[in-house]
């Protein structure tokens, strides 16, 4: 196991999926992946083990009730609400500029996106039009999001995986200039409340276009060396190659989306399939994996950090000086009726379901949170692995509690 | 396919169902909205999911809005496939014990989701394997995204 | 010039003779010179963990990018110390529901044997606490009633993830200890004895004028019983990549995970401690011990000795800093289906070139 | 001066022993009478040293209480819990057990007392490992070796009884 040691070598995963669904489309036979109810005791021979909710390597306050018999899980059940703030309750009480603010909230290691993600969907109701550049930032803030995001995720896998050191270069190092450069357009380092509906709140300050393209030209390299410390390091490839495999069958019908799904060899984005903003018009692949195993998660999201960057080049190749507003009054009602908008956010589609009766604040607001969805595959994904690849399959599903609680 | 070709051939089996009708004045998504009855739910998704040209295949989400009057259910369907896209609503009208069947066993992803709408809206879903809260206390009294919820101050208050 | 142990050992007799001389018996005298002996190398043995602590937190520092600790004193050299008294004053907690004894006793049983193991470890010319016939055979084993306490500590402290820590932590030291002796049996039969003193003063000198007699340049069989050797004694002392028992992530903190102030200091103590007797006895058994090839001269022996030894500590803060973790099922094969068969491999490597010198 | 200190501390040693055997038959926590037994364990070791038997001693001490006993010690774990020590472990044949004991401690002292009278311990410094060696390749290498043949017929067959029962063929 030691002995096969593969390194640097880039192994070009080709991608399975043409144009016809994996998915048989014909096929009448129900998924036979139906969950059983958690058992409320442990078996006779096995052990009940409650990971969490202060457990070092649940990402925030996720509890895992596991039942194990020996080493292997016979069941699993995610235990959430530990972190629930009626997200959607509280966006009936305000206004709709004010649940920007809400939205930093959710998923809090992306909250561009989910400014964004909201903002598309109340534009959709409003019908207006935003501004080029406008649109042109939005991707730029939203794909470094999307690398910052990834970082984080990195590092975190790492640690999970007892790899240390990633974390404080790619959470310390990378992620830390991307906040930097988030700062400098917006003011803030976390909750941004940067993306607002009609356009951005600000223009970018002067200087910032050349400092994100030097960051753009430097991170090539970075990603490079993660590849050397970590995606292809023999011992992280044996803990995370073939561990909690997932099909493109039981990925979709589990809803799952975002890098998990495009892991199993399924290729889906919502920036291609149904896209947003100005992403029609971007050049970029889709990174897909082959058997959706830990370490094609991570790969995908490796790959996706490139992919990124090319967006972010020609983002800033392309921006012209212009409005960043579109004509939005300081107050205004929503017309009557229901919008739904949604888009690529770092861990999947992220959409805001909105249902508006004309009043200043929305009657309804329902978020699809991949996080949430993308977490009770859990239940399904972790049984028959070990202990020790729990924490494996839980890191690699890459969730913000924040979002999944909401 | 386009949405008139969706209706037509949903039609084709479901002869009574109906598109709904886009309200003067409101807006909405080019997605086609079709009202379904509850008793006929699991069937028509059953047909949605498995028949060849239609192939919903991914539940995007679930989710449900109290009308005052009643419940809706509203079911976001894409097909990975085709790329097309339909909205199903079902319309709940007793308030006092409002059941809709369940059709997580179609796509396991409505799992959660039914139970945080069971948790949040009070709505149960017939036939879920494991109705329970999912997000607040199990002791909870209420479902706090209905309109007519009163939020309790607690001690935190 | 600057050997400390000629000198040490005169001003040891000196005060010996003084003592007698002022009216003290001999066996009083004879007692109170092995007392300051081995409270010397208590002291001792207390402070190298606290270099290696603040160490291992500089090259850690150092690979991630970041500084270390700054704060306390010039370049954090402080910062130990400042740690070890919150340690020591810090709350002991003893769980409700744990085994108390066995709660207390851990500690200590873990971290007794390692001032025992220092006894024999040659720290250069006349340095030597004790020096005993068997001390390879006697460092092992002493060193393994440390794995006693592991366990003790998994029990005693009545958490699931203690328990597996503890678990885990024993099957690991016993299946590594085995490829670790048998790493070490080639250097016992080149150079005939289980003294390190006599292991290491067999490796001064030179061949061909160049190269240094250390056991490590030994063709193949030097490098792979070193390979060995270090792969297993990063495995004893719980480390990155083999630091199952207290894998943070996946145990919370293993075995020491409900010890508390001196009671965890100690455990702390314990690891840095093995990891600097696992390469002190790595200096003496493939690098020549206090031997400074042609400097030798000009540094004293215990200075080359105890620079060698940070060099090989230093190989072990670069593997936990760099290297994931093992999961246990790929920890236990990687012993038994890899180091084992080839450090019995090469044992008889050594039987064969033994014969053929002959 | 000589003859006396030895004598002592194997006094002193002796006295652990018996003390702490007796907490191996009479705690109530399996663990804890386990981890008394590797301490009577590593004592024994301690008077093997005091005798000049070095590397017995050593031996000794890596395999009982570094090998054996951490075996012993993983199997209670893995089969008891922590607050197992509040139960009693009853048995109800001590009576006799501990009688015959007695007796058979009482005849022993008896014979030992007619050899050994007058032998005070006297601690050896000769490096025994050479001689250990010649001994067990030289001359007894035939039931060394059987021995050991012994050993690996009885690791054959834990593993068998280990396997499952799918697992054998």
């Amino acid at each position: 196991m030691i002995g096969k040691v593969i390194r640097s070598v880039k192994i070009t995963l080709p991608n399975p999926i043409g144009t016809t669904n994996p998915l048989m489309a014909n096929s009448t036979s129900l998924p036979t992946i139906a969950p059983e109810v958690f058992p409320q005791q442990a078996p006779a021979n096995g052990m009940f083990i409650s990971l969490g909710p202060q457990h070092p390597s649940t990402h925030g306050v996720l509890r895992v009730a596991i039942t194990t018999d020996g080493e292997v899980v016979t069941s699993a059940q995610p235990d959430i609400g530990y972190l629930h703030r009626a997200t959607e309750k509280l966006a009936e009480k305000r206004t709709y500029p004010q649940i920007i603010v809400l939205t930093d909230r959710l998923d809090y290691l992306a909250a561009m996106t989910n400014n964004w993600s909201y903002c598309l969907a109340v534009e959709k109701l409003l019908g207006v039009a935003i501004p080029e550049r406008a649109d042109y930032l939005r991707i730029i803030v939203g794909e470094l999001q999307r690398i910052a995001s990834h970082c984080v995720f990195l590092g975190t896998y790492g640690i999970d995986i007892g790899a240390f050191t990633p974390f404080l270069i790619a959470f310390g190092r990378e992620r830390e200039r991307i906040i930097d450069l988030f700062e400098e357009i917006c003011g803030a380092r976390l909750t941004y409340n940067y993306i607002r509906i009609g356009g951005v709140m600000a223009d970018s300050p002067d200087g910032w276009e050349t400092k994100v393209s030097k960051f753009v030209k430097e991170m090539y390299g970075r990603i490079d060396e993660y590849d050397t410390l970590l995606t292809y390091n023999p011992i992280f490839m044996d803990r995370t190659k073939n561990v909690g495999k997932m099909s493109q069958e039981m990925a979709v019908a589990w809803g799952i989306t975002g890098p998990n799904l495009r892991a199993t060899g399924f290729k889906a984005d919502v920036r291609k399939d149904d896209p947003y903003g100005l992403f029609s018009k971007m050049k970029f692949d889709i990174p897909v994996g082959k058997q959706g195993d830990c370490w094609e998660r991570y790969w995908v999201r490796i790959q996706e950090m490139r992919e990124s960057l090319k967006i972010i080049e020609q983002a800033l190749a392309a921006m012209q000086p212009g409005e960043t507003m579109g004509k939005i009054p300081k107050t205004f009602r929503v017309p009557a009726g229901e919008g739904y908008g949604h888009l690529e956010a770092p861990r999947g589609d992220l959409g805001f379901y909105i249902v508006s009766d004309s009043s200043p604040s929305p009657y309804r607001m329902h978020i699809r949170a991949p996080s949430f969805i993308n977490l009770q595959v859990l239940q399904v994904l972790l049984k028959d692995w070990k202990v020790s690849d729990v924490i494996a399959i839980l890191g690699s599903i890459d969730i913000v509690l924040g979002e999944v609680d909401r | 396919m386009t949405t008139q070709e969706l209706l037509t051939s949903i039609q084709a089996k479901f002869p009574g169902l109906q598109e709904i009708p886009k309200v003067q004045g409101q807006v909405r998504g080019d997605e086609l909205y079709v009202a379904v009855p509850a008793d006929q739910l699991v069937e028509l998704c059953r047909f949605l999911r498995f028949d060849p040209p239609l192939s919903f295949d991914f539940l995007s989400f679930v989710t449900s809005t109290d009308w005052k009057t009643h419940f809706e259910v509203v079911y976001y369907l894409v097909s990975t496939l085709h790329k097309h896209k339909l909205v199903l609503k079902v319309k709940v009208e007793d308030r006092a014990k409002p059941e809709v069947p369940s059709i997580a066993t179609l796509w396991p992803t409505a799992d959660w989701q039914e139970r945080e709408i069971f948790d949040l809206m009070g709505i149960r879903f017939a036939g879920h394997y494991n109705m329970r809260r999912i997000l607040l206390p199990d002791d909870w009294e209420g479902y706090p995204l209905r309109k007519d919820y009163v939020a309790k101050p607690d001690r935190y208050d | 010039m600057l050997e400390l142990g000629p000198l040490l050992s005169r001003a040891f007799q000196a005060l010996q003779s003084w003592v007698i001389l002022h009216g003290v018996p001999p066996l009083a005298a004879w007692i109170l010179a092995k007392a300051i002996q081995v409270g010397v190398l208590v002291l001792l043995v207390s402070l190298v963990p606290m270099v290696l602590v603040y160490a291992e937190r500089k090259v850690a520092g150092f690979m991630q990018a970041r500084l270390g600790p700054m704060n306390v004193g010039p370049y954090g050299i402080f910062q130990t110390l400042a740690d070890g008294v919150k340690l020591i004053f810090k709350e002991d907690i003893i769980p409700v529901g744990s085994d108390r004894l066995m709660h207390i006793m851990a500690p200590m049983v873990v971290v007794s044997p390692v001032f025992v193991c220092f006894a024999p470890v040659p720290f250069g010319k006349g340095l030597i606490p004790i020096d005993l016939d068997i001390s390879v055979l006697f460092i092992f084993a002493i060193s393994g009633i440390s794995t006693i306490g592991v366990l003790m500590a998994g029990w005693g402290s009545g958490n699931k993830f203690s328990m597996l820590g503890g678990l885990r932590g024993a099957a690991q030291l016993v299946s590594y200890e085995i490829p670790r002796v048998l790493s070490v049996v080639p250097v016992l039969m080149v150079y005939g004895t289980l003294s390190l003193k006599s292991i290491a003063m067999g490796q001064v000198g030179l061949w061909h004028g160049f190269l240094p007699k250390w056991f490590i340049f030994y063709p193949f069989i030097g490098q792979l019983a070193f390979v060995i050797f270090l792969i297993a004694s990063v495995a004893e002392t719980n480390r990155t990549p083999f630091d199952i028992p207290e894998a943070e992530s996946e145990l919370v903190a293993g075995f020491h995970t409900e010890f508390s102030g001196l009671k965890f200091a100690l455990l702390f103590l314990a690891e840095y401690a093995y990891v600097f007797l696992s390469s002190a006895m790595a200096v003496a058994l493939f690098f020549g011990g206090g031997d400074g090839f042609t400097l030798g001269g000009w540094i004293p022996s215990w200075f080359w000795f105890l620079g060698k030894t940070f060099a090989i500590v230093f190989l072990f803060l670069w593997f936990r800093w760099t290297f994931p973790r093992l999961r246990v099922d790929q920890l236990m094969q990687f012993c038994w289906k890899f180091l084992l068969p080839w450090s019995i491999v090469n044992v008889g490597l050594t039987g064969l070139m033994i014969l053929l010198r002959k | 001066m000589e003859r006396t200190l030895p004598t002592l501390i194997f006094a002193c040693m002796a006295i652990l022993l018996i003390g702490l055997s007796l907490i191996v038959v009479t705690a109530r926590s399996v663990f804890r009478g386990a981890v008394a037994l590797t301490a009577a364990l590593g004592v024994v070791a301690a008077l093997f040293a005091l005798l000049g038997a070095d590397f017995v001693a050593a031996s000794q001490l890596l395999i009982y209480v570094g090998g054996i006993m951490i075996i012993m010690l993983f199997v209670i774990m893995l089969s008891q819990r922590p607050l197992d020590h509040l139960d009693r472990q009853t048995n109800e044949q001590w009576v006799w057990g501990a009688f015959f004991a007695l007796a058979i401690s009482c005849a022993l002292i008896m014979q030992f007392r007619a050899v050994y009278r007058g032998v005070f311990v006297t601690t050896v410094a000769t490096p025994t490992t050479a001689s250990i060696g010649r001994l067990l390749l030289g001359d007894m290498v035939v039931p060394f070796e059987a021995v050991s043949l012994v050993l690996l017929a009885a690791l054959v067959g834990a593993v068998y009884f280990g396997l499952d029962g799918k697992d054998r063929t």
